[in-house]
């Protein structure tokens, strides 16, 4: 499975590309998190932190949400749209 | 909320039935303008054009110009670019302006981000709400801008004399 | 209130300085364009352009545009006309931009407001502040309207199918 | 003494012009409102009502404010500038 990554994941990443992930169908949002925190360490990391969001399908997922293959999955660091003035 | 300003609207309302009877993709056309992600710079005259143009009702126009500051955090920033999320931010927009129309008396609300590369001075963000009354408006644009960044998947880097980094913000 | 943002502005109030001591008539010119009450109307891109280039510590802009609405107090209207104390209004719009200077968290503000004769739909009063943050910018913006109303020297005449009506606004 | 008009209350004097009022070296604003009173009886009406302010030099003036043959006085009735929009 392709996982989408943005901002500072593409820079943790060689290669800045999306992740290719192993998935069994039925996997839920914690199995694949534990595959990436296994294979890539320190985006692993911040998934550990909270600090970043997974989103399926466009929508923020909960850790439960089933999978499936034809899912659009991403990696979501802390948003900062806007102009930074607070 | 938003109730009791259905009668002084219903005239507006008839006429953007007859277009959409008329041309249905034509109004699809103008809405989806009112929500952009885009890489181009924009003008505020022509934004406005877009939201005042949709009802002679609109009393009061609230905006908010984000611009991109020479400092962030007590460091010097040279420039800036954002990364975003096609289609989930486009998304996220259209929620807030749904949202905002909802839950403020207001008649529109215009929505739209920059994305790429980013000049010191430049524009990054525009909110626009037109209302019959200038505190609705004023109060539905300071909610959008604040929704906006808590939900749509836009990300800032900024160039530093310590380099690139990435913004983490919390507003 | 102000006084903790001197030190981030200090740049910019050493350029202001040095630009005034090159030529003090240029920099009295800019400013009074930030005053201003005129017959024609105004492009919003090019009096947004004049508040932003005296900063490039501008990080969030409040506008608020005022345009003729076609109903007042339940009257169609189909044009108005503004009638102005010529002096008077604007040494009182020029109260309300240093008062804004003075007592709130922001880098520059412009209040414009139109007289004489104004179609639907025309603009009649701008108002931008350009600050550090955007809450500063949303207060200040606010406050320079409602004042604008409460103390400029501005009258407004409907055409209504009644006939020609002065307003008496306490808003 | 001439006293400026502004918006309906140039509609309420003939021609629409400004006002010109005797006036006496030293007198008040209130000695002025009452000569305007008599001679304009229905800007006189609005005055009492306080619907209209008095300006001196282009600041609002007190009751009690001494005039000076060269002071520009006009007469306000309620501002309503801005659009309107409340």
């Amino acid at each position: 499975m392709k996982i989408k990554l943005f901002g500072m994941l593409k820079t943790m990443i060689p290669g800045g590309k999306d992740l290719e992930v192993d998935f069994s169908e039925g996997e839920q949002v914690k199995d694949l998190v534990h595959t990436i925190q296994r294979e890539y360490p320190q985006v692993g990391e911040l998934l550990e932190k909270k600090k970043v969001l997974v989103s399926v399908n466009q929508e923020i997922a909960h850790w439960d949400t089933v999978l499936d293959t034809a899912d659009e999955v991403a990696l979501l660091p802390p948003f900062a749209g806007g102009s930074g003035e607070l | 909320m938003r109730s009791h300003y259905c009668l002084p609207l219903r005239e507006d309302q008839a006429n953007y039935e007859l277009r959409r009877k008329g041309n249905p993709m034509a109004v699809e056309l103008e809405e989806s303008m009112l929500v952009r992600v885009q890489l181009e710079n924009f003008s505020i005259d022509e934004e406005l054009h877009r939201v005042r143009s949709r009802s002679r009702r609109i009393g009061g126009i609230a905006m908010f110009l984000g611009t991109a500051r020479d400092r962030s955090k007590g460091r010097d920033v040279s420039s800036m670019s954002f990364d975003h999320y096609e289609g989930m931010a486009q998304k996220k927009l259209k929620e807030i302006r749904e949202q905002a129309l909802r839950d403020f008396a207001i008649i529109e609300a215009l929505v739209l981000h920059r994305y790429g590369p980013i000049e010191i001075g430049e524009n990054i963000v525009l909110i626009i709400v037109g209302a019959e009354h200038r505190a609705d408006a004023f109060k539905a644009c300071q909610w959008c801008i604040d929704e906006l960044k808590k939900i749509t998947p836009i990300w800032k880097m900024e160039t530093t004399p310590e380099g690139e980094v990435w913004v983490e913000e919390h507003p």
